[in-house]
C-alpha cells in the first residue's frame, strides 16, 4: 500500500466562510494531521487559480488524496473531482467538507463554528484515507427499441427511430393504431383534420421496413438494464389463447396516453340519464359523421358547452387538462358553421388560451355569436329537464361570475368537455418498467424542467399524455425528444456506467438471499447454481440499502464503504 | 492464633473449590471450610427472556450435564404452558436422557473412580489417572472406554441433533422426531453399550470387590455420614431419572416425605453462608440446624447411592439383580457408605442400557406426533429431573405473554454442598492429629471423599487425566514450614 | 507428531460451563494423540498443577494456553493475566472467551440484582435470610476470602491480548481437532485470526431452501410446527444464521431451531446484533409504522436474542482498553 | 461552562442533506453541535453506524431521510423506517435514553424544519447531559 499524501485545501469563499470560521486556524490544525502533505487556504477554491493550485500540487507534490473544505459537495464536488482528474488523480480520491452551508452560514459564534469546521474537516480527511480509485464501466447498447402505445406519441417516436435505421417494436393494446387522436375530427386552432395527421403517420410507418407492429399486445415483463433489456410481450385478442414472445431491446418509450374522465361521476350533470347530455368525444363522433342532432333526430337550437368536467375541481382532478378550452371554442365555431341559427353558450371557469395561435383563435371565436358564461370553481352549473311549456329540452342554471347574476339558459344539447386522466392500468405499467407516478397517476420524469422525457430508470423514457395532459404539438415534441435521446445513446454504441455501485464479494456471500427483495431497481440477481447473489452495476443506483442490510457483510458500497463511514464518524467525533 | 491450611484449587463447577482448614494452637483441626467462589447469575438474567428460550439458555449452567438442565427446564416450561405435551415427546426425551446418563457415568467411573481402585489408592500419583488405568488394563480397553462414551454421545446426537447444549425441547414436545432410519443406526450402538456396561460391572467386581482392602475402605473409613437421602422415583418407587416424585428417606430407611415437583418449596429450602457463593439446601420442615449429622438432621445427600437408597427396587430386571447384589455386599439397604456411589453408578447404567433397549423396541418411538402446539400460557412450572449429580429443580414463572418473570434453580451438586462440608471436615479431623503434621495421604483421602459425590464442580474432571490438583500448606505462627502437593 | 519436542500446554476455565472441555473430550481417540504430543502443564480441572507452578514458569515458557470461559471475577482476571505472561500463544476458546457467551447476558442487569435474586429473593431461600456472600468474611477470627464478582462479564480480549479465537458454544469437535492439529504442526494463520471456523455464514452450509425474503408475521418457536426443509426465517422464525460465522455444522437449524449466533459475526462485521437487526428489519413487509410495530410485537426480547452469545462483544459494551 | 453535546447526523443526499444546505443558503441559524455525515439514502444507514457513533462519544445521533413516499430511490426510507423501532428497542436495553437517537424526515425544501429539529434535539440532549455508556465500561474492572 503506497504511502498517503493528502492535500488539504480550505476555502474562504470570499468572506462567506472566513467571516465566521477561522480559516487559517483550520488550515494550521489540518497541517498537523498524519499524512497531510500540504494544507492551504484560498479566497475562492472553485476559481480557476484555486483549481490550478490543486492540479499543480498533485503534479508537483505527488498528492494521492485531496480534501477541500468549502461549500456543499452538491455545489462543487464535480468541479474539484475534475480538478483532480486534470492533475492526473482519480476523481474519487477526493473528499469535500461542507463548512459553508452546514457551518459558516448557520452559526454565528466564530469559536464554535471554527471547532465544528475542524471536526468536519477531520472527518473528511479520515474518510479520504480509505477512498479507492473508481473507474466507469461500459456495456453494449442494443439498438432496438420498444415503444408502448400506438397513439400519436408512440407512432411519432417509432417513426423517428425507424427512419434513423433502427428496429422498433411498436406495441398497441387495442386492435388498431391511432389511440385517442383517431377519435378526433378537426384540431384547434388551425382546423387540421386529425384523420389526415394520422393517415400520414400510418402510411409512412407502413413504408418503413424496420417497425414491427404488435396489435392486441401487452408488455408482461421487463428485465435487464439500459442497452440490455429483455421484454416479454403477450398477444391475444381474447378468442385465441394468448401467445408470448420475448424480445431483446436497448430502450423503452412509454407512450400509453390517457383516458377521458367519466362524466357520469358528476351526477348533477345527468350524463347517462338526460339523453342529450353528451361528452366531447361523442360530439366529435357527430362532427365526423357530419350529423349534429339530438336524440329525437332534430338539429339542436340551443347548445351549451360546459368546461372543466372532472378538471380543476377539488372533488375529482385538481389539475387542468389543457386541451378542453380550445376544443370547446373549436366546437362553437364548427356548430356555428354547421347550424348558423343555433345559439351556442360556452360555460367556463377560466379561458385557457396559451400557446401558439390560441389567443387569436379565442378572439375569432368570440366574434361568432357565442354566449360566454363564467362559473366559479366548485360551483358547477345545474342541468334539469325543461317543462313542456319551455320550448327546449333542458334548462341550465349558472351563477354567472361576470354579471354576478344567477342565469338560466335553455339547451337542447349539452356538451361536457371531459378532462384527461391516467389510464387505469398506469400503475401496472409503471411497476413493469420500474418508474414512478405522482399522486394523480401521471408518470414522473427524471427532472420536470431539465430532463422531461427521461425517468429515474435509465433507458426508460416517457412521452405524451401518459406523463401529464398536453396537446398534440407538445406530445409530438416529446415523442421526438425521447427518440432523439435514444438515438444519441445508440450513436454512442456503448453505455458508460458510473463507478459508484454496490458489489457482492463472492468469497463472503453465503446466499442467504436477504438482499434479493430489497433493491428497488431489481439490480440484485441470485445465481441458484453458485448459491450466490450478485449486483448488476448498470442497474444499481448505489443507494446502499443492500450494503446496510447484508448480514454477512458481503456487499460493499463503493465510495460509501463501512470503512469510509466509520473513519468519518471517528473523525467528526475526535 | 490459629494456623490455616489451604487446599486450592480443588476443582469446580462455578469457579474453583477451595478448602480452608484451621488448626488450633496444638495443631488439631478447629474448623474447616469448603468454598465455591463463583456465581454467574442465571436465576436473574433469564428473567425477561421468552420462557420457551430458557431450555436453550440454562444448558450453559453446566456443559457436562447440559441435558439435565435442558430437560428440567423443558419440563418447567411445559408447566408454564399447562403441561400439554405429546406423550411420544416424553419417551424421546427419556430415551435421550438415558444415553446422556451412560456417557456421563462412563466418563466418571473410568476417569475418576477407576484410578483409585484399578491403580490403587497408594499408587504413585503420576500414574493414578485414566492413562494409568489404560496402562493397567491395556490400551484396547482404554480405547473401548473412549468408544463407548462416543457411542453414548452419538445416540444423543442422532436423537436430539446435538450432544452438548442441545436445543431440542420445545413447549409441548421436541423439535425433531426419530426416523426409522435413525433408529436403525441407534440399535447396534445400544447393544454395544449394554455389553460394555456389563463389562464395567464385571471389572468393578473383579478389581474392587476382589480386593478386601477396597471393600474395607468402602464400608468403613471416614466416608460415612448420618444424613438423609433424596432421589426421584416412579410409582413403584423404582429410580426414574426424567420423571416422577421426589422421595426423601432417612439413613435408616424410613420415608420422610414423597412430593410432587410442584410442591418442592414446601420441603426444600436453601441456607446461605457469607463465605461461599454456593447455597446449602436442607429439609425445610426440619429447619436449618447447621452442619449436623443425626436421624433428625435436615441435611441430605442426593447422589447415585442416595438414589438407590430411596428406591425400593430398580425399574428393569438386570439392574434389579445388580441392585440386590450391591446392597447385600454393603450389608443392607439403605447404605451410608459414600464410596458406594461409584458402584451405584454402574447399577444405574444397567438400568439406562435396558431402558434404551426398551425404547428401541417400542413401535411408537418413530411416529411423528413428537410435538403439540400448546394452546394456553398458564404461567408457572416446576421441572425436576435427576441430574447425574443430584436432584435438579427448575422453577419458572412467566407473564401471559410468556415472558419469564422469575426463575429458581436448585442444582444437583448444590444439594450435596452441606454433606461435602461435613465429610471434608470429618476427613481432616481424622487425618490431622495434634502434634504430628498432616501427611501426603490427606490429599488423596479428601479427594476420594469428593469423588464419591462427583460434585459437579468436578464434573469437568471428566477429561483426561483424572487427577485433581491438591495442595496443603501448613503454617506455624504464620510461617510456612511444610507443604505437600501433587 | 510425537517426533517433535513436546508442546507445553495450559488450559483454564473461566466463567464457563465446562462444555468446551467436553468438546475437547469429544474428539475421542484423537485426545490420546494430543496427550502424546503435549505436556499439559496446567489444567486445574484435570491435571496436577497450580497457580504457584504457573507463576514459577519463565515468561513465555508455555507454547499454548487455551482459555475458555468469560471473565466474571477477580480470579478469572488474575489467571488470564498470568497465562498471558507465561504463554507464547493465548487462545480464546469457545463463545464465552471469544464473545462473552451466554453468561454475558448478565450484562443486561446489575450485579446487585443478581446477588439479591440468588440469595435473598428466590422462592426457596431460607426465610428471613439477610446474608449475601462477600469477598472477605471474618468467621470468629478466621479470615475467609472468595474472589470479587465483577459488575459485568468481559471477553478475554477485554482483559488481555489474545492471539487466536476459536468460536462456538461449544466449538464443534471437528473444528477442535483442526485447531489442535494446526497448533501441533505449527500451521497457524496470522495472529488475531479466528480459527476453527469458516469465513462465510451458517446459511452457506444450511441445506434448507432459500427464497426471496419478506416477513409479514413473526412466530415464536412454540407457536408453529417448523417446516424442516424451508429457511426458518422465511417461516417467520428467528434465525441468526445469516449473521453468524459458519463452522458449527448447522447444529441448531438441523434440529429445527433457529441459529443463535454462537460462532459470532462473520469477518468484516463489527457488531453481530446490529447487523442482524439491519438485515431482519429490512425484510419486514410493510410501509406503515403502526403495522411495523405490530409485526415487531411478535418478536419479544430481540436484544437478548441478537446478543445471545455476544453481549460483552457488542460495540456498546466493549471495554476500551487503553 | 455548560455541557455541549456532540451530535452525529446521518443525512440522505437527496432530501435531508439538501434541506440542511437550504438552511444554510437561507441563513437559518441552529446550534453547532451537529456534525453531518452524508449518505446517498437513509437505507444506507446501518444501525451499527449509530451504536458506533454512540460508543465513540456521540451524545446523540440524528437520522434524516426523505419523507415516506418521496424517496429518491422510491423505497429506501421505508427500510430505515423498519429498522428504527428495533434499534430503539436495542438501545433501550443498553439504557440509552429515548431522546438521544432520533429518526425523522426532512425534504429538500425544509431548511427551516431541519434547523428546528437540530435545535430541539440539542436542547433535549443538553438537558440529559453526557451519554453515560462510555465511563461505565471503563471504571468497572478495578471496581471492588
Amino acid at each position: 500500500m503506497e504511502e498517503l499524501k493528502i492535500g488539504f485545501y480550505v476555502c474562504n469563499c470570499g468572506t462567506n466562510i472566513a467571516h465566521t470560521v477561522d480559516v487559517e486556524g483550520v488550515k494550521e490544525v489540518a497541517a498537523q494531521w498524519p499524512e497531510v502533505a500540504i494544507a492551504r487556504s484560498y479566497r475562492y477554491m472553485c476559481s480557476n487559480p484555486g483549481q490550478e493550485m490543486i492540479v499543480n500540487d498533485i503534479r508537483e507534490l505527488g498528492l494521492n488524496r485531496v480534501v477541500v473544505a468549502a461549500c456543499s459537495p452538491r455545489m462543487h464536488e464535480l468541479t474539484f473531482r475534475n480538478a483532480c482528474r486534470l492533475g492526473g488523480l482519480n476523481p474519487y480520491l477526493f473528499e469535500m467538507a461542507n463548512i459553508r452551508e452546514q457551518c459558516s452560514w448557520v452559526h454565528t459564534d466564530k469559536l464554535v463554528a471554527t471547532e465544528k469546521a475542524k471536526a468536519l474537516a477531520r472527518g473528511a480527511v479520515n474518510r479520504v484515507r480509505h477512498h479507492e480509485p473508481l473507474d466507469p464501466l461500459s456495456a453494449e447498447m442494443c439498438p432496438e427499441t420498444l415503444v408502448l402505445g400506438g397513439g400519436i406519441a408512440g407512432l411519432t417516436a417509432a417513426l423517428e427511430l425507424a427512419l434513423a435505421g433502427h428496429p422498433v417494436h411498436l406495441v398497441e393494446k387495442s386492435d388498431r393504431l391511432g389511440g385517442n387522436i383517431a377519435r378526433v375530427d378537426l384540431t384547434a386552432p388551425y382546423f387540421y383534420s386529425a384523420r389526415d395527421l394520422l393517415a400520414d403517420r400510418l402510411t409512412r410507418l407502413r413504408a418503413t421496413p424496420n417497425v414491427s407492429v404488435h396489435l392486441h399486445t401487452q408488455l408482461k415483463n421487463l428485465s435487464g438494464f439500459i442497452g440490455n433489456y429483455t421484454a416479454t410481450l403477450e398477444t391475444g385478442n381474447g378468442d385465441s389463447a394468448p401467445r408470448q414472445k420475448t424480445i431483446h431491446i436497448g430502450n423503452v418509450i412509454v407512450a400509453t396516453g390517457y383516458k377521458e374522465f367519466d362524466a357520469s361521476r358528476i351526477t348533477h350533470y345527468g350524463y347517462g340519464k338526460l339523453p342529450n347530455v353528451i361528452t366531447s368525444f361523442e360530439f366529435e363522433q357527430m362532427l365526423r359523421s357530419g350529423r349534429i342532432q339530438t336524440q329525437s333526430g332534430r338539429p339542436p337550437r340551443y347548445v351549451a358547452i360546459i368546461h372543466c368536467v372532472g378538471s380543476r375541481n377539488r372533488e375529482f382532478h385538481s389539475y387542468c387538462s389543457r386541451v378542453c378550452c380550445m376544443t370547446a371554442l373549436k366546437y362553437a365555431r364548427e356548430l356555428k358553421s354547421a347550424l348558423p341559427e343555433c345559439y351556442v353558450s360556452d360555460i367556463y371557469i377560466d379561458m385557457h388560451a396559451f400557446g401558439k395561435g390560441c389567443e387569436d383563435f379565442y378572439r375569432k371565436s368570440s366574434e361568432v355569436k357565442t354566449l360566454f358564461l363564467m362559473y366559479g370553481k366548485n360551483e358547477q352549473p345545474v342541468i334539469r329537464k325543461a317543462d313542456a311549456k319551455d320550448d327546449c329540452e333542458m334548462l341550465i342554471e349558472v351563477d354567472e361570475k361576470l354579471s354576478g347574476e344567477r342565469i338560466e339558459i335553455p339547451a337542447d344539447m349539452v356538451i361536457l368537455m371531459v378532462g384527461m386522466e391516467p389510464r387505469p392500468d398506469a400503475g401496472e405499467v409503471a411497476h413493469l418498467v420500474n418508474i414512478s407516478h405522482d399522486k394523480d397517476g401521471w408518470f414522473i420524469e427524471s427532472h420536470p424542467k431539465l430532463d422531461p422525457v427521461a425517468t429515474t430508470t435509465e433507458g426508460i423514457y416517457i412521452a405524451g399524455t401518459c406523463a401529464a395532459p398536453k396537446d398534440i404539438p407538445d406530445t409530438v415534441a416529446q415523442a421526438r425528444a425521447a427518440a432523439a435521446r435514444i438515438l444519441a445513446r445508440i450513436a454512442k454504441g456503448k453505455i458508460e456506467i458510473d463507478g459508484v455501485f454496490a458489489e457482492v464479494d463472492p468469497e463472503r456471500c453465503s446466499g442467504c438471499r436477504m438482499c434479493n427483495e430489497l433493491c428497488p431497481y431489481s439490480a440484485i440477481e441470485f445465481d441458484a447454481q453458485a448459491k450466490r447473489s450478485h449486483v448488476i452495476p448498470a442497474v444499481c443506483k448505489a443507494c446502499g440499502c443492500c450494503v446496510a442490510a447484508c448480514p454477512s457483510g458481503a456487499i460493499k458500497g463503493r465510495h460509501f464503504t463501512d470503512q469510509q463511514i466509520y473513519a468519518q464518524i471517528e473523525g467528526v467525533l475526535a | 492464633m490459629s494456623r490455616s491450611i489451604k487446599i486450592d484449587p480443588i476443582t469446580r463447577l462455578e469457579g474453583h473449590g477451595k478448602i480452608e482448614i484451621f488448626l488450633n494452637d496444638d495443631g488439631a483441626v478447629e474448623d474447616c471450610f469448603f468454598q465455591i467462589p463463583e456465581l454467574r447469575g442465571f436465576e436473574r438474567f433469564v428473567v425477561g427472556r421468552p420462557i420457551e428460550e430458557l431450555p436453550r439458555i440454562v444448558t450453559r449452567i453446566c456443559g457436562v450435564c447440559p441435558a439435565s438442565h435442558h430437560m428440567a427446564s423443558a419440563k418447567a416450561v411445559d408447566g408454564c404452558f399447562g403441561n400439554e405435551v405429546a406423550p411420544l415427546a416424553h419417551k424421546l426425551r427419556d430415551m435421550y436422557y438415558h444415553a446422556h446418563y451412560i456417557h456421563s457415568h462412563i466418563a466418571h467411573f473410568y476417569a475418576l473412580a477407576a484410578p483409585d481402585f484399578v491403580c490403587g489408592p497408594d499408587a504413585d500419583p503420576s500414574v493414578r489417572n485414566i492413562l494409568g488405568v489404560v496402562a493397567k488394563v491395556g490400551l484396547e480397553i482404554g480405547k473401548q472406554v473412549i468408544r463407548a462414551r462416543a457411542l453414548a454421545q452419538n445416540i444423543q446426537q442422532i436423537l436430539g441433533g446435538r450432544t452438548t447444549h442441545l436445543v431440542w425441547c420445545l413447549p409441548g414436545g421436541v423439535s425433531k422426531g426419530l426416523t426409522p432410519e435413525e433408529l436403525q443406526e441407534i440399535r447396534p450402538m445400544v447393544q454395544e453399550l449394554s455389553s460394555f456396561v456389563d463389562f464395567s460391572l464385571k471389572l468393578f467386581r473383579d478389581v474392587v470387590l476382589g480386593n478386601p482392602s477396597y471393600v474395607d475402605l468402602i464400608l468403613h473409613g471416614p466416608y460415612t455420614l448420618d444424613v438423609q437421602n433424596m432421589g426421584l422415583v416412579d410409582e413403584h418407587n423404582a429410580p426414574n431419572f426424567y420423571h416422577g416424585k421426589v422421595r426423601v428417606v432417612d439413613f435408616q430407611g424410613q420415608e420422610i416425605v414423597k412430593y410432587e415437583p410442584a410442591e418442592y418449596f414446601e420441603h426444600v429450602a436453601e441456607h446461605v453462608e457469607p463465605w461461599t457463593y454456593l447455597k446449602f439446601p436442607y429439609l425445610k420442615k426440619r429447619g436449618w440446624k447447621g452442619f449436623k449429622e443425626g436421624i433428625d438432621s435436615s441435611i441430605y445427600c442426593a447422589t447415585p447411592l442416595a438414589r438407590l437408597n430411596v428406591a425400593d427396587r430398580m425399574a428393569t430386571p438386570r439392574a434389579q439383580e445388580a441392585f440386590e447384589q450391591m446392597f447385600t455386599t454393603l450389608g443392607g439397604h439403605p447404605s451410608k457408605a459414600l464410596m458406594a456411589s461409584h458402584w451405584a453408578r454402574l447399577v444405574e447404567m444397567v438400568q439406562n442400557a435396558e431402558m434404551l433397549q426398551r425404547y428401541c423396541d417400542d413401535p411408537e418411538i418413530t411416529s411423528e406426533q413428537y410435538r403439540v402446539v400448546p394452546r394456553q400460557i398458564t404461567g408457572t412450572g416446576v421441572g425436576i429431573v435427576e441430574a447425574m449429580r443430584g436432584t435438579l429443580t427448575h422453577h419458572y414463572t412467566c407473564d401471559n405473554n410468556g415472558i419469564c418473570t422469575s426463575a429458581n434453580l436448585i442444582v444437583g451438586t448444590t444439594n450435596n454442598n452441606a454433606p461435602i462440608q461435613m465429610v471434608t471436615k470429618k476427613v481432616a479431623q481424622t487425618l490431622i492429629q495434634p502434634g504430628k503434621a498432616p501427611h501426603q495421604g490427606i490429599l488423596n483421602m479428601i479427594e476420594m471423599a469428593f469423588r464419591a459425590f462427583d460434585p459437579c464442580y468436578s464434573c469437568a474432571t471428566h477429561s483426561l487425566p483424572g487427577q485433581m490438583p491438591l495442595e496443603v500448606r501448613v503454617y506455624k505462627g504464620g510461617e510456612l514450614y511444610r507443604q505437600f502437593k501433587r | 507428531m510425537t517426533e517433535k519436542k513436546k508442546l507445553q500446554i495450559a488450559l483454564y476455565w473461566g466463567a464457563a460451563c465446562g462444555g468446551c472441555d467436553v468438546a475437547v473430550l469429544d474428539t475421542n481417540e484423537f485426545i490420546l494423540d494430543v496427550a502424546a504430543a503435549a505436556d499439559i502443564r496446567f489444567w486445574p480441572i484435570a491435571v496436577d498443577g497450580k497457580y504457584a507452578d504457573v507463576e514459577a514458569l519463565a515468561d513465555g515458557e508455555l507454547d499454548l494456553a487455551i482459555f475458555n470461559g468469560a471473565v466474571r471475577n477477580s480470579e478469572n482476571q488474575q489467571v488470564a493475566e498470568l497465562l498471558r505472561r507465561k504463554s507464547k500463544i493465548l487462545v480464546a476458546f469457545g463463545s464465552c472467551a471469544h464473545l462473552g457467551g451466554i453468561p454475558g447476558l448478565a450484562n443486561l442487569v446489575k450485579r446487585e440484582e443478581i446477588l439479591t435474586t440468588a440469595y435473598l429473593a428466590n422462592a426457596s431461600i431460607q426465610s428471613g435470610n439477610r446474608t449475601i456472600p462477600c469477598p472477605e468474611t471474618n468467621c470468629d477470627g478466621k479470615k475467609l476470602e472468595i474472589p470479587v464478582l465483577y459488575k459485568r462479564v468481559y471477553r478475554l480480549a477485554d482483559i488481555v491480548d489474545v492471539d487466536y479465537f476459536v468460536p462456538g458454544c461449544p466449538p464443534a469437535p471437528e473444528q477442535v481437532k483442526n485447531v489442535l492439529l494446526a497448533v501441533v504442526q505449527g500451521e497457524l494463520p496470522p495472529r488475531k485470526s479466528v480459527i476453527g471456523a469458516s469465513d462465510r455464514t451458517v446459511c452457506d452450509d444450511c441445506k434448507r431452501s432459500k427464497e426471496e425474503k419478506k416477513i409479514q408475521r413473526f412466530f415464536r418457536p412454540f407457536e408453529i410446527i417448523q417446516n424442516p426443509d424451508r429457511c426458518l426465517l422465511e417461516q417467520g422464525l428467528l434465525c441468526m444464521g445469516s449473521a453468524t460465522r459458519s463452522g458449527c455444522g448447522v447444529r441448531c437449524p438441523n434440529s429445527n431451531q433457529g441459529c443463535r449466533g454462537c460462532y459470532g459475526p462473520p469477518p468484516g462485521v463489527r457488531d453481530q446484533g446490529t447487523k442482524f437487526l439491519s438485515a431482519l428489519a429490512s425484510i419486514i413487509d410493510s410501509k406503515d409504522p403502526a403495522e411495523i410495530e405490530e409485526i415487531l410485537s411478535h418478536l419479544p426480547d430481540f436484544t437478548a436474542y441478537a446478543y445471545r452469545f455476544g453481549l460483552p462483544a457488542s460495540i456498546l459494551q466493549r471495554s476500551h482498553r487503553s | 461552562m455548560s455541557f455541549e453535546p456532540k451530535i452525529v447526523g446521518f443525512l440522505c443526499n437527496w432530501c435531508s442533506y439538501t434541506g440542511a444546505d437550504l438552511a444554510g443558503t437561507s441563513r437559518i441559524p441552529y446550534p453547532a453541535n451537529v456534525r453531518i455525515i452524508r449518505v446517498m439514502c437513509s437505507a444506507r444507514i446501518d444501525p451499527t453506524f449509530v451504536v458506533q457513533a454512540l460508543a465513540q462519544g456521540a451524545d446523540a445521533v440524528l437520522i434524516c431521510g426523505c419523507h415516506p413516499g418521496d424517496c429518491h430511490y422510491s423505497e429506501g426510507n421505508y427500510k430505515a423506517m423498519r429498522r428504527f423501532p428495533l434499534l430503539k428497542q436495542l438501545l433501550k436495553a443498553y439504557g440509552v435514553e429515548d431522546d438521544r437517537v432520533r429518526q425523522t424526515w426532512v425534504s429538500a425544501s425544509e431548511g427551516q424544519r431541519f434547523a428546528e429539529i437540530v435545535t430541539d434535539l440539542t436542547e433535549r440532549v443538553r438537558a440529559l447531559g453526557p451519554s453515560r455508556i462510555h465511563p461505565e465500561l471503563l471504571n468497572d474492572q478495578r471496581e471492588r
